[in-house]
Protein backbone atom coordinates (compact mmCIF):
# COMPACT_ATOMS: atom_id res chain seq x y z
CA UNK A 1 0.00 0.00 0.00
CA UNK A 2 1.33 3.53 -0.33
CA UNK A 3 2.08 5.62 2.34
CA UNK A 4 2.78 9.44 1.06
CA UNK A 5 4.04 12.68 3.60
CA UNK A 6 1.37 14.77 4.11
CA UNK A 7 2.13 18.92 4.59
CA UNK A 8 0.49 21.80 5.30
CA UNK A 9 1.30 25.43 5.21
CA UNK A 10 0.12 28.79 5.90
CA UNK A 11 -3.41 29.26 6.41
CA UNK A 12 -4.46 25.67 5.67
CA UNK A 13 -1.76 24.52 8.71
CA UNK A 14 -3.57 26.83 11.17
CA UNK A 15 -6.75 25.33 9.67
CA UNK A 16 -6.39 21.95 10.33
CA UNK A 17 -4.18 22.12 13.53
CA UNK A 18 -1.59 20.17 11.71
CA UNK A 19 1.92 20.22 9.90
CA UNK A 20 2.22 17.01 8.36
CA UNK A 21 0.74 13.59 8.67
CA UNK A 22 1.93 9.85 7.12
CA UNK A 23 -0.88 8.76 5.54
CA UNK A 24 -1.53 5.41 3.69
CA UNK A 25 -3.80 6.67 0.55
CA UNK A 26 -6.67 4.72 -0.21
CA UNK A 27 -7.14 2.77 -3.35
CA UNK A 28 -9.50 5.00 -4.91
CA UNK A 29 -6.37 8.09 -4.54
CA UNK A 30 -4.55 8.07 -7.23
CA UNK A 31 -3.65 11.42 -7.98
CA UNK A 32 -3.23 14.44 -6.22
CA UNK A 33 -6.68 15.75 -7.47
CA UNK A 34 -7.89 12.55 -5.73
CA UNK A 35 -6.32 13.54 -2.39
CA UNK A 36 -7.53 16.46 -2.08
CA UNK A 37 -11.10 15.26 -2.73
CA UNK A 38 -10.35 12.06 -0.06
CA UNK A 39 -8.99 14.82 2.68
CA UNK A 40 -12.02 17.03 1.75
CA UNK A 41 -14.17 14.52 2.72
CA UNK A 42 -12.91 14.35 6.73
CA UNK A 43 -15.40 17.17 7.73
CA UNK A 44 -16.41 20.68 8.18
CA UNK A 45 -12.97 22.59 8.18
CA UNK A 46 -11.65 20.19 5.43
CA UNK A 47 -14.58 20.59 3.28
CA UNK A 48 -14.46 24.19 3.70
CA UNK A 49 -10.51 24.70 3.05
CA UNK A 50 -10.47 22.04 -0.16
CA UNK A 51 -13.73 23.21 -1.25
CA UNK A 52 -13.13 23.55 -5.41
CA UNK A 53 -14.07 26.64 -5.20
CA UNK A 54 -11.10 27.57 -3.38
CA UNK A 55 -7.63 27.68 -5.18
CA UNK A 56 -4.84 25.47 -3.35
CA UNK A 57 -1.65 24.67 -4.45
CA UNK A 58 -0.23 20.97 -4.54
CA UNK A 59 3.80 20.02 -4.55
CA UNK A 60 5.00 16.44 -4.93
CA UNK A 61 8.24 16.34 -3.91
CA UNK A 62 9.05 19.95 -3.94
CA UNK A 63 8.02 20.73 -7.45
CA UNK A 64 4.35 22.36 -7.51
CA UNK A 65 1.75 19.58 -9.42
CA UNK A 66 -1.36 19.55 -11.26
CA UNK A 67 -4.41 17.83 -10.37
CA UNK A 68 -3.71 14.66 -12.78
CA UNK A 69 -0.30 14.05 -11.52
CA UNK A 70 -0.07 10.73 -10.18
CA UNK A 71 0.84 9.96 -6.01
CA UNK A 72 3.50 7.02 -5.53
CA UNK A 73 4.83 5.28 -2.10
CA UNK A 74 6.82 7.97 -0.36
CA UNK A 75 5.86 10.69 -1.81
CA UNK A 76 6.26 14.17 0.08
CA UNK A 77 2.90 16.21 -0.63
CA UNK A 78 2.57 19.37 0.27
CA UNK A 79 -1.23 21.68 0.44
CA UNK A 80 -0.93 25.19 0.86
CA UNK A 81 -2.49 28.82 -0.22
CA UNK A 82 -0.86 30.22 -3.81
CA UNK A 83 2.18 31.76 -1.91
CA UNK A 84 2.92 35.59 -0.64
CA UNK A 85 6.52 35.91 -0.66
CA UNK A 86 8.85 38.55 -2.27
CA UNK B 1 23.96 31.08 -9.34
CA UNK B 2 22.78 31.34 -5.48
CA UNK B 3 19.90 31.17 -3.75
CA UNK B 4 19.85 32.03 0.29
CA UNK B 5 16.71 31.95 2.52
CA UNK B 6 17.67 33.57 6.17
CA UNK B 7 16.21 35.18 9.07
CA UNK B 8 18.96 37.35 9.24
CA UNK B 9 18.47 40.75 7.16
CA UNK B 10 21.60 41.29 4.26
CA UNK B 11 23.54 44.06 2.61
CA UNK B 12 22.83 44.90 -0.76
CA UNK B 13 27.05 46.31 -1.19
CA UNK B 14 28.04 43.10 0.66
CA UNK B 15 26.17 40.96 -2.20
CA UNK B 16 27.16 42.88 -4.72
CA UNK B 17 30.74 43.02 -4.01
CA UNK B 18 30.45 39.35 -3.38
CA UNK B 19 28.61 38.14 -6.99
CA UNK B 20 30.95 40.64 -8.49
CA UNK B 21 34.53 39.47 -7.03
CA UNK B 22 37.48 39.35 -9.33
CA UNK B 23 34.97 39.74 -12.62
CA UNK B 24 35.91 42.58 -15.23
CA UNK B 25 33.14 41.68 -17.57
CA UNK B 26 30.37 43.22 -15.68
CA UNK B 27 28.64 46.11 -17.35
CA UNK B 28 25.29 45.85 -15.56
CA UNK B 29 23.84 45.25 -12.50
CA UNK B 30 20.59 45.73 -11.44
CA UNK B 31 18.40 44.60 -7.91
CA UNK B 32 15.66 45.18 -6.49
CA UNK B 33 15.05 45.10 -2.96
CA UNK B 34 11.34 44.51 -1.43
CA UNK B 35 10.69 46.18 1.63
CA UNK B 36 7.97 45.49 4.62
CA UNK B 37 5.02 48.37 4.09
CA UNK B 38 3.42 49.60 7.11
CA UNK B 39 -0.01 49.51 4.95
CA UNK B 40 -1.53 47.10 3.03
CA UNK B 41 -5.44 46.17 1.70
CA UNK B 42 -6.30 48.83 3.48
CA UNK B 43 -5.11 48.39 6.85
CA UNK B 44 -2.07 49.24 9.33
CA UNK B 45 0.38 46.58 9.35
CA UNK B 46 2.32 46.49 12.57
CA UNK B 47 4.19 43.09 11.95
CA UNK B 48 4.72 40.36 9.42
CA UNK B 49 5.69 36.62 9.70
CA UNK B 50 7.01 34.98 6.76
CA UNK B 51 6.83 31.04 6.55
CA UNK B 52 7.99 28.73 4.14
CA UNK B 53 8.65 25.37 2.66
CA UNK B 54 12.28 24.29 3.70
CA UNK B 55 13.81 22.27 0.52
CA UNK B 56 11.06 23.38 -1.94
CA UNK B 57 11.83 26.94 -1.27
CA UNK B 58 15.45 26.82 -2.43
CA UNK B 59 14.47 23.84 -5.28
CA UNK B 60 11.81 26.65 -6.49
CA UNK B 61 14.38 29.55 -6.55
CA UNK B 62 17.11 27.57 -8.21
CA UNK B 63 14.72 26.67 -11.17
CA UNK B 64 13.51 30.36 -11.16
CA UNK B 65 17.70 31.38 -11.53
CA UNK B 66 17.59 28.46 -14.03
CA UNK B 67 14.92 29.65 -16.00
CA UNK B 68 16.21 33.57 -16.08
CA UNK B 69 20.11 31.75 -17.01
CA UNK B 70 17.94 30.12 -19.91
CA UNK B 71 16.13 33.72 -21.11
CA UNK B 72 19.00 35.93 -21.20
CA UNK B 73 22.71 36.53 -20.78
CA UNK B 74 23.60 36.28 -17.11
CA UNK B 75 26.93 36.23 -15.81
CA UNK B 76 25.48 35.86 -12.20
CA UNK B 77 22.33 36.33 -10.07
CA UNK B 78 21.26 36.22 -6.62
CA UNK B 79 17.97 35.94 -4.39
CA UNK B 80 17.95 35.89 -0.82
CA UNK B 81 14.87 35.92 1.06
CA UNK B 82 14.77 36.64 4.13
CA UNK B 83 11.72 34.35 6.78
CA UNK B 84 10.64 34.66 10.30
CA UNK B 85 9.15 37.51 12.04
CA UNK B 86 9.79 41.19 10.51
CA UNK B 87 8.74 44.99 11.31
CA UNK B 88 7.97 47.88 9.21
CA UNK B 89 11.06 49.13 6.64
CA UNK B 90 12.66 45.98 7.39
CA UNK B 91 14.12 44.30 3.87
CA UNK B 92 12.56 41.52 2.95
CA UNK B 93 13.92 40.06 -0.42
CA UNK B 94 16.70 40.58 -2.73
CA UNK B 95 17.15 39.50 -6.61
CA UNK B 96 20.50 41.23 -8.13
CA UNK B 97 21.52 40.23 -11.68
CA UNK B 98 24.78 40.67 -13.59
CA UNK B 99 25.38 40.92 -17.16
CA UNK B 100 27.34 42.85 -19.52
CA UNK B 101 24.65 44.81 -20.92
CA UNK B 102 22.01 46.22 -19.53
CA UNK B 103 18.99 44.89 -21.22
CA UNK B 104 19.60 41.64 -19.78
CA UNK B 105 20.36 42.76 -16.77
CA UNK B 106 17.07 44.69 -15.89
CA UNK B 107 14.57 42.09 -17.74
CA UNK B 108 16.11 39.38 -15.13
CA UNK B 109 15.85 41.07 -12.40
CA UNK B 110 12.19 41.67 -13.27
CA UNK B 111 11.52 38.24 -14.53
CA UNK B 112 12.87 36.87 -11.24
CA UNK B 113 10.36 38.65 -9.02
CA UNK B 114 7.16 38.16 -11.25
CA UNK B 115 8.28 34.44 -11.00
CA UNK B 116 9.35 34.02 -6.90
CA UNK B 117 5.72 36.18 -6.07
CA UNK B 118 3.71 32.91 -7.72
CA UNK B 119 6.21 29.96 -7.92
CA UNK B 120 8.33 30.21 -4.42
CA UNK B 121 6.76 28.55 -1.20
CA UNK B 122 6.15 32.04 0.92
CA UNK B 123 3.35 33.01 2.74
CA UNK B 124 2.55 36.26 4.81
CA UNK B 125 0.98 36.80 7.74
CA UNK B 126 0.31 40.13 8.95
CA UNK B 127 -0.52 41.89 12.23
CA UNK B 128 -3.32 44.83 11.63
CA UNK B 129 -4.99 46.37 14.49
CA UNK B 130 -7.70 44.24 14.23
CA UNK B 131 -5.78 41.27 14.47
CA UNK B 132 -3.71 38.52 12.30
CA UNK B 133 -4.16 37.87 8.46
CA UNK B 134 -2.83 35.57 6.02
CA UNK B 135 -2.19 37.82 3.23
CA UNK B 136 -4.16 36.80 0.35
CA UNK B 137 -2.07 35.95 -3.41
CA UNK B 138 -2.63 38.86 -5.93
CA UNK B 139 -4.30 38.80 -9.21
CA UNK B 140 -1.62 41.22 -10.55
CA UNK B 141 1.38 38.83 -9.73
CA UNK B 142 0.11 36.27 -11.28
CA UNK B 143 -0.64 38.21 -14.56
CA UNK B 144 3.01 39.53 -14.18
CA UNK B 145 4.39 36.36 -14.21
CA UNK B 146 1.81 35.15 -17.44
CA UNK B 147 3.10 37.56 -19.46
CA UNK B 148 6.93 36.01 -19.49
CA UNK B 149 4.66 32.82 -21.29
CA UNK B 150 3.80 35.18 -24.60
CA UNK B 151 5.20 33.56 -27.46
CA UNK B 152 5.58 30.13 -25.63
CA UNK B 153 3.85 27.16 -27.43
CA UNK B 154 0.58 27.52 -28.51
CA UNK C 1 14.28 63.46 -6.63
CA UNK C 2 18.13 64.41 -6.48
CA UNK C 3 20.68 63.77 -9.33
CA UNK C 4 24.17 63.67 -8.98
CA UNK C 5 27.36 64.07 -10.84
CA UNK C 6 30.43 63.63 -8.88
CA UNK C 7 34.00 62.02 -9.49
CA UNK C 8 33.71 59.80 -6.31
CA UNK C 9 32.83 56.43 -6.22
CA UNK C 10 29.44 55.94 -4.01
CA UNK C 11 27.91 53.57 -2.13
CA UNK C 12 24.25 51.57 -2.78
CA UNK C 13 23.59 50.65 0.72
CA UNK C 14 24.18 54.26 1.46
CA UNK C 15 22.10 55.81 -1.11
CA UNK C 16 19.14 53.45 -0.41
CA UNK C 17 19.46 54.26 2.97
CA UNK C 18 19.72 58.12 2.46
CA UNK C 19 16.25 57.79 -0.01
CA UNK C 20 14.43 55.49 2.12
CA UNK C 21 15.04 57.55 5.22
CA UNK C 22 11.52 57.22 7.36
CA UNK C 23 9.89 56.27 5.13
CA UNK C 24 7.77 53.11 5.96
CA UNK C 25 5.65 53.01 2.80
CA UNK C 26 8.02 52.13 0.90
CA UNK C 27 7.50 48.75 -0.47
CA UNK C 28 10.52 47.90 -3.64
CA UNK C 29 13.33 49.38 -4.55
CA UNK C 30 15.02 48.87 -7.94
CA UNK C 31 18.37 49.90 -9.03
CA UNK C 32 20.82 49.88 -11.32
CA UNK C 33 24.44 50.08 -11.35
CA UNK C 34 26.34 50.91 -14.56
CA UNK C 35 30.15 49.12 -14.44
CA UNK C 36 32.83 49.68 -16.58
CA UNK C 37 34.06 46.34 -18.07
CA UNK C 38 37.64 45.82 -19.60
CA UNK C 39 35.89 44.67 -22.86
CA UNK C 40 34.18 46.81 -25.62
CA UNK C 41 33.27 46.49 -29.48
CA UNK C 42 36.07 43.98 -29.56
CA UNK C 43 39.37 45.54 -27.74
CA UNK C 44 40.55 45.17 -24.11
CA UNK C 45 39.77 48.69 -22.20
CA UNK C 46 42.36 49.78 -19.84
CA UNK C 47 40.64 53.22 -19.03
CA UNK C 48 38.15 55.33 -19.69
CA UNK C 49 37.77 58.91 -19.27
CA UNK C 50 34.06 60.11 -18.57
CA UNK C 51 32.85 63.93 -20.11
CA UNK C 52 30.15 65.92 -19.42
CA UNK C 53 28.14 69.32 -20.21
CA UNK C 54 27.83 70.63 -16.94
CA UNK C 55 24.97 72.67 -16.24
CA UNK C 56 22.99 70.31 -19.26
CA UNK C 57 23.88 67.07 -17.25
CA UNK C 58 21.60 68.33 -14.34
CA UNK C 59 18.94 69.55 -16.41
CA UNK C 60 18.79 66.27 -18.29
CA UNK C 61 19.11 64.11 -15.61
CA UNK C 62 16.46 66.33 -13.40
CA UNK C 63 14.03 66.41 -16.82
CA UNK C 64 14.29 62.31 -16.81
CA UNK C 65 13.52 61.88 -13.23
CA UNK C 66 10.59 64.58 -13.56
CA UNK C 67 9.56 62.08 -16.57
CA UNK C 68 9.68 59.14 -14.65
CA UNK C 69 7.64 60.70 -11.60
CA UNK C 70 4.97 61.52 -14.61
CA UNK C 71 4.63 57.74 -15.61
CA UNK C 72 4.32 55.80 -12.48
CA UNK C 73 4.18 55.95 -8.92
CA UNK C 74 7.41 56.72 -7.43
CA UNK C 75 8.23 57.31 -3.92
CA UNK C 76 11.62 59.30 -4.80
CA UNK C 77 14.34 58.13 -6.90
CA UNK C 78 18.46 59.01 -7.45
CA UNK C 79 20.29 59.27 -10.11
CA UNK C 80 24.09 59.62 -8.92
CA UNK C 81 26.37 59.45 -12.54
CA UNK C 82 30.47 59.42 -11.97
CA UNK C 83 32.55 61.81 -14.19
CA UNK C 84 36.79 61.91 -15.25
CA UNK C 85 39.01 58.58 -14.53
CA UNK C 86 38.02 55.34 -14.49
CA UNK C 87 39.53 51.63 -14.01
CA UNK C 88 37.61 48.58 -15.28
CA UNK C 89 35.26 47.34 -13.00
CA UNK C 90 34.39 50.76 -11.13
CA UNK C 91 31.06 51.63 -10.81
CA UNK C 92 29.98 54.37 -13.66
CA UNK C 93 26.61 55.25 -12.73
CA UNK C 94 23.50 54.11 -10.15
CA UNK C 95 19.76 54.87 -10.53
CA UNK C 96 17.60 54.14 -7.40
CA UNK C 97 13.86 53.95 -7.80
CA UNK C 98 11.50 53.53 -5.05
CA UNK C 99 7.81 52.86 -5.23
CA UNK C 100 4.72 51.44 -3.18
CA UNK C 101 4.73 48.08 -5.32
CA UNK C 102 7.97 46.61 -7.87
CA UNK C 103 5.88 47.02 -10.97
CA UNK C 104 6.90 51.11 -10.86
CA UNK C 105 10.23 50.85 -9.06
CA UNK C 106 11.42 48.15 -11.82
CA UNK C 107 9.81 50.01 -14.95
CA UNK C 108 10.86 53.10 -13.80
CA UNK C 109 14.03 52.08 -13.53
CA UNK C 110 14.91 50.67 -16.97
CA UNK C 111 13.17 53.30 -18.38
CA UNK C 112 15.39 56.10 -16.40
CA UNK C 113 18.71 54.21 -17.90
CA UNK C 114 16.84 53.83 -21.07
CA UNK C 115 16.78 58.01 -21.16
CA UNK C 116 19.81 58.63 -19.68
CA UNK C 117 21.64 56.40 -22.21
CA UNK C 118 20.18 58.98 -25.26
CA UNK C 119 19.75 62.10 -23.64
CA UNK C 120 22.33 63.07 -21.10
CA UNK C 121 25.41 64.78 -22.02
CA UNK C 122 27.91 61.98 -21.40
CA UNK C 123 30.70 60.91 -23.48
CA UNK C 124 33.03 58.21 -22.99
CA UNK C 125 36.41 57.99 -23.85
CA UNK C 126 38.22 54.59 -23.85
CA UNK C 127 41.74 53.46 -23.75
CA UNK C 128 42.61 50.61 -25.96
CA UNK C 129 46.10 48.78 -26.40
CA UNK C 130 45.61 50.46 -29.74
CA UNK C 131 45.57 53.97 -28.36
CA UNK C 132 42.13 56.25 -27.00
CA UNK C 133 39.02 56.21 -28.64
CA UNK C 134 35.82 58.23 -28.24
CA UNK C 135 32.79 55.37 -27.60
CA UNK C 136 30.42 55.42 -30.35
CA UNK C 137 26.81 55.86 -29.82
CA UNK C 138 24.86 52.64 -29.83
CA UNK C 139 21.55 51.93 -31.93
CA UNK C 140 20.47 49.84 -29.64
CA UNK C 141 20.06 52.28 -27.08
CA UNK C 142 18.46 54.51 -29.37
CA UNK C 143 15.82 51.60 -30.14
CA UNK C 144 15.60 51.19 -26.27
CA UNK C 145 14.68 54.77 -25.26
CA UNK C 146 12.09 54.68 -28.58
CA UNK C 147 9.94 52.37 -27.08
CA UNK C 148 9.21 54.54 -24.28
CA UNK C 149 7.18 56.58 -26.79
CA UNK C 150 4.82 54.04 -28.24
CA UNK C 151 1.32 54.85 -27.80
CA UNK C 152 2.39 58.32 -27.37
CA UNK C 153 0.65 60.77 -30.29
CA UNK C 154 1.00 59.38 -33.57
CA UNK D 1 23.85 91.75 -33.97
CA UNK D 2 23.21 88.27 -31.50
CA UNK D 3 25.86 86.78 -30.56
CA UNK D 4 26.13 83.65 -28.95
CA UNK D 5 28.36 81.62 -26.58
CA UNK D 6 29.59 77.90 -28.81
CA UNK D 7 30.75 75.22 -26.64
CA UNK D 8 32.11 71.58 -28.29
CA UNK D 9 32.80 68.47 -26.23
CA UNK D 10 34.15 65.45 -26.82
CA UNK D 11 35.25 64.52 -30.04
CA UNK D 12 34.16 67.83 -31.46
CA UNK D 13 35.90 69.44 -28.86
CA UNK D 14 39.17 67.49 -29.51
CA UNK D 15 38.97 67.89 -33.38
CA UNK D 16 38.32 71.58 -33.29
CA UNK D 17 41.30 72.23 -30.37
CA UNK D 18 38.79 74.67 -29.12
CA UNK D 19 36.67 74.07 -26.01
CA UNK D 20 34.32 77.57 -25.95
CA UNK D 21 34.26 80.65 -28.35
CA UNK D 22 31.87 83.92 -28.62
CA UNK D 23 30.45 84.61 -32.63
CA UNK D 24 28.74 87.20 -33.59
CA UNK D 25 26.09 85.95 -35.91
CA UNK D 26 26.16 86.99 -39.31
CA UNK D 27 23.01 87.93 -40.47
CA UNK D 28 22.52 84.39 -42.21
CA UNK D 29 22.36 82.59 -39.12
CA UNK D 30 18.81 82.45 -37.74
CA UNK D 31 18.71 78.94 -36.42
CA UNK D 32 20.91 75.96 -34.90
CA UNK D 33 20.76 74.53 -38.76
CA UNK D 34 22.04 77.63 -40.29
CA UNK D 35 25.07 78.01 -37.75
CA UNK D 36 25.80 74.36 -38.52
CA UNK D 37 26.21 74.39 -41.98
CA UNK D 38 27.72 78.31 -41.19
CA UNK D 39 30.51 76.34 -39.13
CA UNK D 40 31.14 73.77 -41.64
CA UNK D 41 32.25 76.55 -44.22
CA UNK D 42 35.06 77.27 -42.13
CA UNK D 43 37.29 74.86 -43.30
CA UNK D 44 38.26 71.29 -43.65
CA UNK D 45 38.12 69.43 -40.14
CA UNK D 46 35.60 71.85 -39.68
CA UNK D 47 33.51 70.35 -42.56
CA UNK D 48 34.48 67.00 -42.12
CA UNK D 49 32.88 66.79 -38.76
CA UNK D 50 29.77 68.97 -39.72
CA UNK D 51 28.99 67.09 -42.76
CA UNK D 52 25.55 66.47 -42.87
CA UNK D 53 25.89 62.84 -42.81
CA UNK D 54 27.51 63.14 -39.25
CA UNK D 55 25.22 62.74 -36.90
CA UNK D 56 25.56 66.25 -34.14
CA UNK D 57 23.59 67.19 -31.33
CA UNK D 58 23.06 71.08 -30.89
CA UNK D 59 21.90 72.17 -27.30
CA UNK D 60 20.62 75.46 -26.97
CA UNK D 61 20.76 76.51 -23.35
CA UNK D 62 20.93 73.15 -22.36
CA UNK D 63 17.95 71.54 -23.99
CA UNK D 64 18.65 69.43 -27.16
CA UNK D 65 17.69 71.42 -29.99
CA UNK D 66 16.10 70.30 -33.43
CA UNK D 67 17.83 72.16 -36.75
CA UNK D 68 14.75 74.84 -36.84
CA UNK D 69 15.35 76.34 -33.72
CA UNK D 70 16.26 80.07 -33.82
CA UNK D 71 19.02 81.86 -32.22
CA UNK D 72 18.65 84.63 -30.04
CA UNK D 73 21.02 86.89 -28.30
CA UNK D 74 23.14 85.73 -25.95
CA UNK D 75 22.14 81.66 -25.86
CA UNK D 76 24.64 78.87 -24.65
CA UNK D 77 25.05 76.82 -27.74
CA UNK D 78 26.17 73.70 -27.26
CA UNK D 79 27.81 71.47 -30.16
CA UNK D 80 28.52 67.36 -29.79
CA UNK D 81 28.29 63.84 -30.77
CA UNK D 82 25.33 61.33 -29.31
CA UNK D 83 25.68 61.34 -26.03
CA UNK D 84 27.57 57.40 -24.64
CA UNK D 85 27.02 57.66 -20.76
CA UNK D 86 25.79 55.65 -18.34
Amino acid sequence: MATVDLLYFARLREAFGIERERLALPGAVATTGDLRRFLAGRGETWARELDPTRVIRIAVNHDLAEADRPLADGDEVALFPPVTGG
Amino acid sequence: MPVRVQADDFDITAEIAALRSKRTNVGAVASFIGVMRDFNDGSGVSELTLEHYPGMTEKALDQILDEARSRWSLIDALIVHRVGRMLPADQIVLVVTLSAHREAALAACGFVMDYLKTRAPFWKKERTPVGERWVDARTADDTAAERWHAGEGA
